[in-house]
């Protein structure tokens, strides 16, 4: 019972990770219905200045910096490729990231060479004690501020003009624009922000009880990916819960591998997806995605 | 690998259509309520109504692309709202589409062979190894398709991509389409819809010669009262998802529900204020007559049935 | 014109045919490692391109092919690691195989069929992952981590492999040697079937999913079925590339048939061109071939510095090249090198008197297309204000 | 025929002066000039393909979403220059356009929609007023203010649209086809609302295909072919003109024009019989 | 035609010196391959290993060189990617006498078959026991499996674990993580120890999840066998956690980049790390002169355990190259039979190897290692290379 709480709170503070890489991806498909491949560069980017500043200008600029950049980086992709790249499919733009992704991760790793950088946190590591369970103090922090982060874009995308001026723009820009939107501010600005975010999840992906910044933490940002379809890619509320249930199914199935060995051991790291195929071949847009429209 | 459902292209007698008790609901709304009409073969029956009367859901429900919450739609044997949009369409019914549906990039020949899909049957095994079956299968369709763009006044546009076409011309390549299908019912929704005054004539034109020829049953949902007029043998009012009126033409014309709900004031002959409809409809309907002329200069030589054209 | 294509067909079979017995085996390696990519990216062009169906899995359908021909035609090993096999003459093998991708496919269909767009791609990636799972744990099939040998393909008692020795004009005809032609014989047998597939009936049903699927159903395309069937189609063409990279391996091992390898067929074909056969080939050379020119000509390449040096390394200046190429063609390219090439054609052409004639009858045909717009319209013919605008490029089923 | 048009250029309504628009190789327009003077409603008329979308478009500098541009000539309204401005720009100036074919945000609820539309409204209040007379004018919109624009009816749709342009409280409104696809009825309420709409000193530029409903609506119109600017005149001149009524009111010659052609009448049709296999 | 193939038997020759060449070798040159991975994932492994061996390699020739003829490194970087390293190969085999190192053992596994047809003397940086069993292909050192061996011998003698209590085991999927379980396994079941097994991939991160399971089963230390990030996870949290049991890992699993990570604290504590490759820090002349001579040469980039591998294989294959020499013949064949004739080779550099059989590991002998922040390369010498008893009665599998 003891492990299986263990587990529980250790999926869920691992979730509340997914769930902010995933909300990015989230923000840039509602803006721009593409599937952000280069979000993962976006983390290292975020994760590369905080580690490279914080000795000098200490944690919490380092961080304020590290989301600024990976924020410029986001709009400059916007800003440079997204915004010109003149296609019919939303698939070939999605392609179009893979390879930005391909050119900023490879700069990058070479950047950060063979190291593993630190990022120079409060917390360190810390743990909190819940009775038996103990979780990091870190990841409390990542449940907090995805929390809130989530609900804030809920809201936003909701309520404020800016939700609503990015939704008609990713639908249909020539239109948008005649209402008077400004079409390159705002996709730009959904670029950036989802930049800033990858550079908060980066920093919760980097610290305690992971080492710090390499070049396989683009890695993590693969299990967003079933945690953002499964939530549904338009969804804020998606990103909060496929992160969740990608991170307790990931520490449930690794936890309990030795009982589950007739599946093959390491299932951990595919289980994700198989939940993923399951919820999509019932709900075909994830959870809480709304489904394609279309009437004729 | 190979298309295993063959439809059967074969039958080309024309059905009685019978729509029953058709409900569609949609999250909080009831886009059709227990509508029934019944369109007899070789005939050109038109829907009319208010803009989100059902009309399109009407046409939704009898392609397949909705499913009816209850209700039947009978065509010939057939029953339909538990087919596929496929299967439908192996029935023969064909459709055109309120907005254009075409594929721009290809080619209006490849669009109007796309209209034989149900016909052929060359599938990938045989597509791929190019099969003399298949090519036969692509000669001999070739020709009918090139016959149909003849007829609807496309031969000269048979390799251009559908998207650099005038809306006008890509209505008609929706039209050559349904009729490559070698349709027994053809739904056409709002053909006319975005045209002038000249291309309506020529449509309508067209419209009736497909009547004509190939003495199919045609479906219209249309605005334009004047074509409905000049065109339906038998008139469905729709409003709010309820069927109001049905007849011939001329009587639906004068109903005061349908009067009230959809033509407005002017259709009554009452003085109206409102110059538009003053401007508007008596000059559709003098459009009308035109355009009936002209059908009828056409289809004389035929064994036409212009006396059954009502106005 | 039409000799003029037979021509130089002759002329580049003549010079494929020629090309073991002159150069190296590394170009002719390199050559293998593109056919095969070249058949795998028709495949996927077949899904993504013409049906409008993205797909992150395609690795997974080459490990299947992979794998499906040692399983069937290996001899079972005993011993330490025992291995399974059905020890099948080698060309029923690679035809299991390719079929056995194909049944994979369809056990996929269910999801194939139902999703498109982001979510399909997504869900596509599970195949990678799961997939390698599988390949990992499932050893008495796939040797796990250490691989499998691959039994050489033997033809009516031909062998493609290193034994037995042959000389052929005074050229030693090893593994690679025979394996080429091989190659040229599946790559010309698999484009010319998916060219045909694209110009007959089943690709019309396939552009007009991707065009408007709603469309595709009323005009009696059992769209579902089709999305599953050109999923399984891509498939077994995944399959066949895999077996004949497993034969020019010789050995398979799990850690290739990753998420990399299936972005790059992405990048192939939004390269060579979206939705064709010949772009598919162009993007699947394009994609194989630079990491090992750049590697290989590293010493000469003045941006590139020497492996172990410090700097950018040929292996990074590939992979930003590939990268920064994939979002350059997109950008300034929008029908990929193909579309290119489509381009320069005329310009090419006009330096010909015959194909000048050609073009001067194009542009009177379309002169009369404008003219025929603009009296759709007006009943009054005037003279059209400009040339009317030239299709463009259809890419399609080249 | 170019009944040109007497008049002073516009009090500093829409000018177009020589406008000249094309779409990389193609010419879509060239020469145009057009006035649409503070307060007045202008029609255009013209077959498909005439050039009507591609003038509101460059009106409301949307063009390089059409990888199309301007090349020659220019816009001006109020007296300040629109042509080379941001479509946003243009709509600060108070000129909105509702565009061809709806072009609702299907996945958006009708009320985002309306939201949609206020974006470009001067302030909170205006908008909010707009509001109100939009809901007014056209009522389905309220009851199906939670619903996705996308499952609209077409018609339904297309007062949206029109609605949508109406919350940013425009000064000037390009309307593109608004009665494409609407009922008689609704066809005569968009008329009203245009009339209405222009009485509360809104200047409307309208490009219809319903010819009769336009010139009775409009107190000055032109007829764009082919890119040019062939007739213009006051709209009550145009629908007396032959010319005008044999082309754009469907009014048909007794002969027959031009056989063969794409739009050949009727009496060139070949026959089609019915296909056996 | 003068048409070189990669494949089959290679063309030999005599030269003026009476010596008979093959592959790689003319009349002043000796050319070997460096088949590594400077943009992978191991890059920072393969950086040191190249750097080292042209060290190496210079050295050698200003003494000068082997047989009258000078060494040259040809370096091909596969990134980690097995098609580009079959493609490298293909490439240089035509020109090489041996491959001084490959880095990742699926790659030189995908390419077994045509090294052992090449007779080409390969060196992999990688210790899985299905690399055993090539004549052409030499492991130096020991095998994972021994490591693990002598790694519970080391928890059963030093850190007091005894029958009947449980270890864990987290691993890597792939050869190297069940290379080592194969050794866990054995040395568990002879000791009559439980052993929990967590198998992990490569991408994942956090070991949160691994650590509850292991404190779940109570176990009283962990084998760990993964690469080194996970190992820094897998300490930290453990140690966040309450679980405070020693940790021994395989050479592979321990980096010295992490001690200045959070978990630099939870590794100095109560980690070790078994490793038949001497530590640079070891107090003997061999690594001193390494160590002085590699930091002049690269001033700028630290030393890591790659240095002396990389070092020590380099001189594997000259000692190759000068006894096929010995022999008037520098084919390959002649230099793997050089090679395979050596029976205690390489003292000077800690563990004596014996090369001439080739189903075994070189050597039983596995230091135990501990991190230590102050020393060169991270990392002393905790425990003297020794065998266990364990160790000498286990039958690696081969293949
Ligand atoms: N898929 C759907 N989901 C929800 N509501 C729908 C859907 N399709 C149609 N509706 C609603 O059903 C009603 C009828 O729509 P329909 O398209 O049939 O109208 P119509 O008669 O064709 O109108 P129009 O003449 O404007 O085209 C409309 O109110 C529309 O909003
Ligand atoms: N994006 C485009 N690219 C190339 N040519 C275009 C483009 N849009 C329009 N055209 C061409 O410009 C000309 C004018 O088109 P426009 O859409 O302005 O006509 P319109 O008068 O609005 O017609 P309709 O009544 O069909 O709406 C046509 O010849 C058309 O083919
Ligand atoms: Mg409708
Ligand atoms: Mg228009």
């Amino acid at each position: 019972m003891i492990t299986f709480l263990e587990l529980l709170v250790n999926g869920i503070s691992v979730g509340a990770v997914y769930a902010l890489i995933a909300l990015g991806f989230v923000i840039i498909f509602k803006a721009t219905e593409v599937v952000n491949f280069a979000h993962a560069s976006l983390l290292l980017v975020g994760g590369f200045v905080v580690a490279r500043l914080h000795p000098s200008v200490g944690f919490w600029t380092a961080l304020l910096l590290g989301v600024a950049g990976a924020a410029v980086v986001g709009a400059l992709i916007e800003f440079l490729i997204i915004r010109r790249a003149n296609v019919a499919s939303h698939s070939v733009l999605a392609i179009v990231t893979i390879g930005v992704d391909i050119v900023l991760t490879t700069e990058l790793t070479r950047q950060i060479g063979t190291d593993v950088l630190a990022l120079g946190d409060p917390w360190r590591d810390r743990v909190l004690h819940l009775g038996a369970v103990s979780v990091a103090q870190t990841r409390v922090v990542a449940l907090a501020v995805a929390a809130a982060l989530i609900a804030a874009f809920l809201l936003a995308f909701k309520y404020t003009n800016w939700g609503i001026a990015m939704r008609a723009t990713a639908e249909d820009a020539e239109t948008a624009a005649l209402m008077g939107v400004r079409r390159g501010r705002v996709s730009m600005g959904a670029w950036a922000v989802a930049g800033a975010l990858a550079a908060v999840a980066a920093l919760f992906l980097c610290v305690f009880p992971t080492p710090g910044l390499d070049r396989s933490t683009t890695f993590a940002a693969m299990k967003a990916f079933p945690a953002a379809i499964l939530g549904g890619l338009d969804s804020t509320t998606g990103a909060l819960a496929g992160g969740l249930i990608i991170g307790v199914t990931e520490a449930m199935m690794s936890g309990y591998q030795n009982d589950l060995a007739f599946l093959g051991r390491g299932i951990g790291d595919v289980a994700p997806f198989l939940v993923m195929i399951v919820v999509l071949l019932i709900r075909p847009a994830g959870l809480f995605g709304t489904r394609e429209l279309a009437r004729v | 690998m190979s298309d295993t459902y063959q439809p059967d292209g074969t039958d080309t007698s024309i059905p009685r259509l019978d729509v029953r008790d058709v409900t569609v609901r949609f999250a909080g709304l009831t886009a059709l309520d227990a509508v029934g009409f019944s369109v007899e073969p070789g005939s050109v029956h038109a829907v009319i109504g208010p803009n989100g009367a059902g009309k399109s859901t009407c046409f939704n429900v009898l392609s397949g692309v909705y499913r009816a919450t209850s209700g039947s739609v009978r065509f010939g044997d057939a029953e339909l709202t538990s087919l596929a949009p496929h299967r439908i369409a192996a029935l023969g019914v064909a459709r055109t589409f309120q907005n254009i549906a075409l594929s721009p990039r290809l080619s209006v020949r490849d669009n109007l062979m796309l209209g034989r899909h149900r016909l052929t049957r060359a599938g990938f095994v045989s597509a791929g190894l190019r099969l003399p079956s298949a090519r036969r299968e692509a000669a001999a369709h070739g020709e009918r398709v090139t016959e149909i763009a003849a007829f609807v006044g496309l031969s000269e546009r048979l390799a251009t991509p559908v998207g650099l076409l005038p809306y006008g011309v890509q209505k008609r390549v929706e039209l050559a389409r349904a009729l490559c299908m070698e349709p027994r019912l053809l739904l056409l929704d709002e053909p006319v819809a975005g045209m002038n005054g000249g291309e309506r004539r020529d449509m309508a034109g067209l419209i009736v010669a497909v009547r004509e020829s190939l003495g199919i049953s045609i479906l219209l949902v249309e605005h334009d009262m004047g074509i409905v007029m000049r065109l339906a043998d038998a008139v469905t009012v729709l409003d709010f998802g309820r069927r109001i009126a049905d007849g011939p033409p001329g009587e639906v014309q004068n109903d005061p529900e349908v009067v009230r709900a959809y033509l407005g004031a002017a259709a009554e002959g009452t003085p109206a204020k409102d110059t538009l409809v003053e401007d508007a409809l008596p000059r559709s309907t003098e459009q009308a007559e035109q355009t009936e002329n002209a059908g009828k200069t056409t289809t004389r030589d035929t064994a036409g049935k212009d006396e059954e054209v009502a106005s | 014109m039409s000799k003029k294509v037979i021509l130089s067909c002759v002329a580049l079979a003549a010079a494929a045919v020629a090309v073991p017995f002159y150069l190296e085996g590394f170009w002719l390696q390199a050559g293998l490692f593109a056919m095969s990519a070249a058949i795998g990216a028709i495949g996927i062009n077949l899904l993504t391109g013409a049906t409008g169906q993205l797909s992150m899995g395609h690795a997974f359908f080459l490990a299947v092919g992979a794998y499906a021909y040692v399983y069937f035609g290996s001899e079972p090993e005993g011993g330490a690691h025992a291995l399974g096999g059905l020890g099948l003459p080698t060309p029923v093998a690679a035809l299991l195989a390719v079929l056995t991708a194909g049944v994979a496919g369809g056990v996929f269909s269910p999801i194939a069929g139902r999703l498109k767009g982001a979510y399909l791609g997504i869900a596509t990636l599970a195949l990678i992952f799961v997939g390698q799972h599988v390949l990992f744990n499932a050893e008495p099939v796939t040797g796990g981590y250490n691989g499998r040998t691959v039994p050489p393909m033997e033809l009516f008692g031909f062998a493609f492999a290193d034994t037995p020795e042959l000389v052929v004009a005074r050229v030693p005809f090893g593994s690679l040697e025979r394996l080429w032609f091989l190659g040229l014989v599946l790559l010309t047998g698999a484009a010319l079937f998916a060219r045909g597939v694209l110009r007959g009936r089943p690709g019309r049903a396939m552009n007009t999913i991707r065009d408007h699927e709603i469309a595709a159903g009323v005009m009696g395309v059992p769209v579902a079925r089709y999305r599953a069937g050109v999923f399984v189609l891509s498939s077994m063409y995944g399959g066949l590339a895999g077996v004949l990279i497993a034969l020019v391996f010789q050995r398979t091992v799990p850690d290739y048939f990753g998420l990399l390898l299936s972005l790059d067929y992405l990048a192939m074909i939004i390269i060579g061109g979206l939705g064709s056969v010949a772009g598919a080939v162009i993007g699947a050379i394009f994609i194989s071939m630079l990491p090992q020119l750049l590697s290989r000509y590293s010493d000469a390449l003045p941006l590139v510095a020497e492996p172990g040096s410090g700097g950018v390394s040929p292996a990074e200046a590939a992979r930003i090249l590939y990268g920064a190429a994939v979002v350059v063609i997109v950008l300034f390219l929008p029908g990929g090198l193909l579309g290119l090439a489509g381009r320069l054609r005329p310009a090419v052409a006009r330096l010909t008197p015959a194909s000048a004639r050609r073009a001067r009858a194009t542009s009177a045909t379309s002169a009369t297309s404008a003219t025929s717009a603009t009296s759709a319209t007006s009943a009054t013919t005037k003279p059209p204000l400009s040339p009317s605008p030239s299709p463009s490029p259809d890419t399609r089923n080249r | 025929m170019d009944v040109h048009d007497p008049r002073p250029p516009g009090d500093s309504g829409l000018v177009v002066r020589d406008l000249a628009v094309s779409y990389g190789p193609v010419l879509a327009l060239r020469g145009v000039s057009l006035d649409v003077p503070r307060g007045s409603v202008v029609a255009v008329l013209g077959g498909n393909g005439a050039g009507k979308s591609t003038l509101l478009r460059a009106v409301s500098g949307t063009l390089r979403f059409h990888r199309g541009g301007i090349t020659a000539g220019e816009v001006g309204f109020g007296g300040t220059r629109l042509s080379g401005a941001a479509t946003s720009a243009v709509v600060a100036r108070g000129v909105v356009q509702v565009p061809e074919g709806r072009r609702v945000f299907a996945r958006m609820t009708v009320e985002e929609n309306l939201r949609a539309g206020a974006l470009g409204a001067p302030d909170r209040r205006s908008a909010a007023e707009a509001r109100e007379s939009v809901l007014a004018l056209f009522p389905v919109l309220a009851e199906r203010a939670g619903q996705r624009a996308g499952l609209l009816s077409g018609g339904e749709q297309q007062m949206l649209a029109i609605g949508r342009a109406l919350m940013a409280g425009p000064r000037m409104l390009l309307l593109d086809e608004p009665t494409l696809g609407l009922a008689p009825m609704m066809a005569a309420r968009i008329a009203d609302t245009v009339r209405e709409i222009n009485a509360r000193g809104t200047t409307v530029l309208l490009v219809e295909q319903n010819a009769a409903m336009a010139l009775s609506l409009a107190s000055h119109a032109y007829v764009l072919e082919v890119g040019e600017v062939v007739l213009s005149g006051p709209a009550a001149e145009l629908a007396a003109s032959d010319e005008v009524r044999r082309r754009y009111l469907g009014i048909e010659d007794p002969v027959p024009v031009v056989p063969g052609a794409a739009g050949s009448p009727v009496a060139a049709r070949p026959a089609l019989a019915r296909w056996s296999a | 035609s003068e048409k070189a193939t990669g494949g089959g038997a290679a063309p030999s020759a005599v030269g003026g010196d009476g010596v008979k060449t093959g592959p790689g070798v003319t009349a002043d040159k000796i050319t070997i391959g460096l088949m590594t991975d400077l943009t992978g994932p191991y890059a920072s492994f393969g950086k040191s290993l190249t750097q080292a061996q042209q060290l190496y390699f210079e050295q050698t020739n200003a003494a000068g060189g082997v047989c009258g003829r000078q060494l040259e490194a040809l370096v091909r970087d596969h990134g980690y990617d097995a098609q580009k390293a079959v493609a490298a190969y293909t490439e240089i085999a035509p020109k090489v006498v041996a491959i001084a190192h490959f880095v990742g053992s699926p790659m030189v596994n995908a390419l077994k078959q045509r090294i052992e047809a090449d007779q080409m003397l390969t060196i992999p940086q990688a210790w899985a026991t299905g690399l055993l069993g090539s004549k052409s292909i030499q492991v130096t050192g020991t095998t994972y499996d021994i490591d693990m061996i002598n790694g519970v011998d080391f928890l059963a003698k030093e850190k007091g674990i005894k029958s009947g209590d449980k270890i864990g085991h987290l691993y890597f999927e792939g050869d190297y993580g069940e290379s080592a379980l194969n050794g866990s396994k054995y040395a568990s079941q002879k000791l009559g120890l439980t052993l929990v097994e967590q198998k992990i991939k490569a991408t994942d991160q956090d070991m949160s999840a691994q650590v509850a399971a292991f404190k779940a089963e109570g176990v009283k230390a962990v084998l760990v066998s993964v690469g080194p990030r996970q190992t820094a996870s897998l300490v930290g949290v453990s140690l966040a956690k309450g679980m405070d049991v020693p940790f021994v890992g395989s050479n592979s699993a321990y980096s010295p980049q992490l001690l200045p990570t959070p978990a630099g604290p939870a590794l100095l504590k109560d980690f070790y790390y078994m490793t038949a490759g001497t530590p640079i820090s070891a107090d003997m002349p061999a690594m001193k002169k390494l160590a002085a001579d590699y930091a002049a040469k690269y001033p700028d980039t630290a030393i890591d355990s790659g240095v002396p591998s990389g070092y020590s294989a380099a001189a594997i294959v000259v000692d190759a190259l000068k006894k096929a020499c010995e022999g008037k013949d520098l084919t390959r064949g002649a230099v793997v039979a050089a090679h395979r004739g050596q029976s205690s080779w390489g003292a000077e550099f800690g563990t004596v190897m014996d090369f001439t059989t080739f189903d075994k590991p070189a050597s039983l002998l596995s230091y135990v290692a501990k991190p230590d922040k102050a020393a060169l390369g991270g990392a002393v010498v905790f425990k003297e290379a020794a065998t266990s008893d364990l160790a000498k009665e286990y039958q690696v599998p081969v293949g």
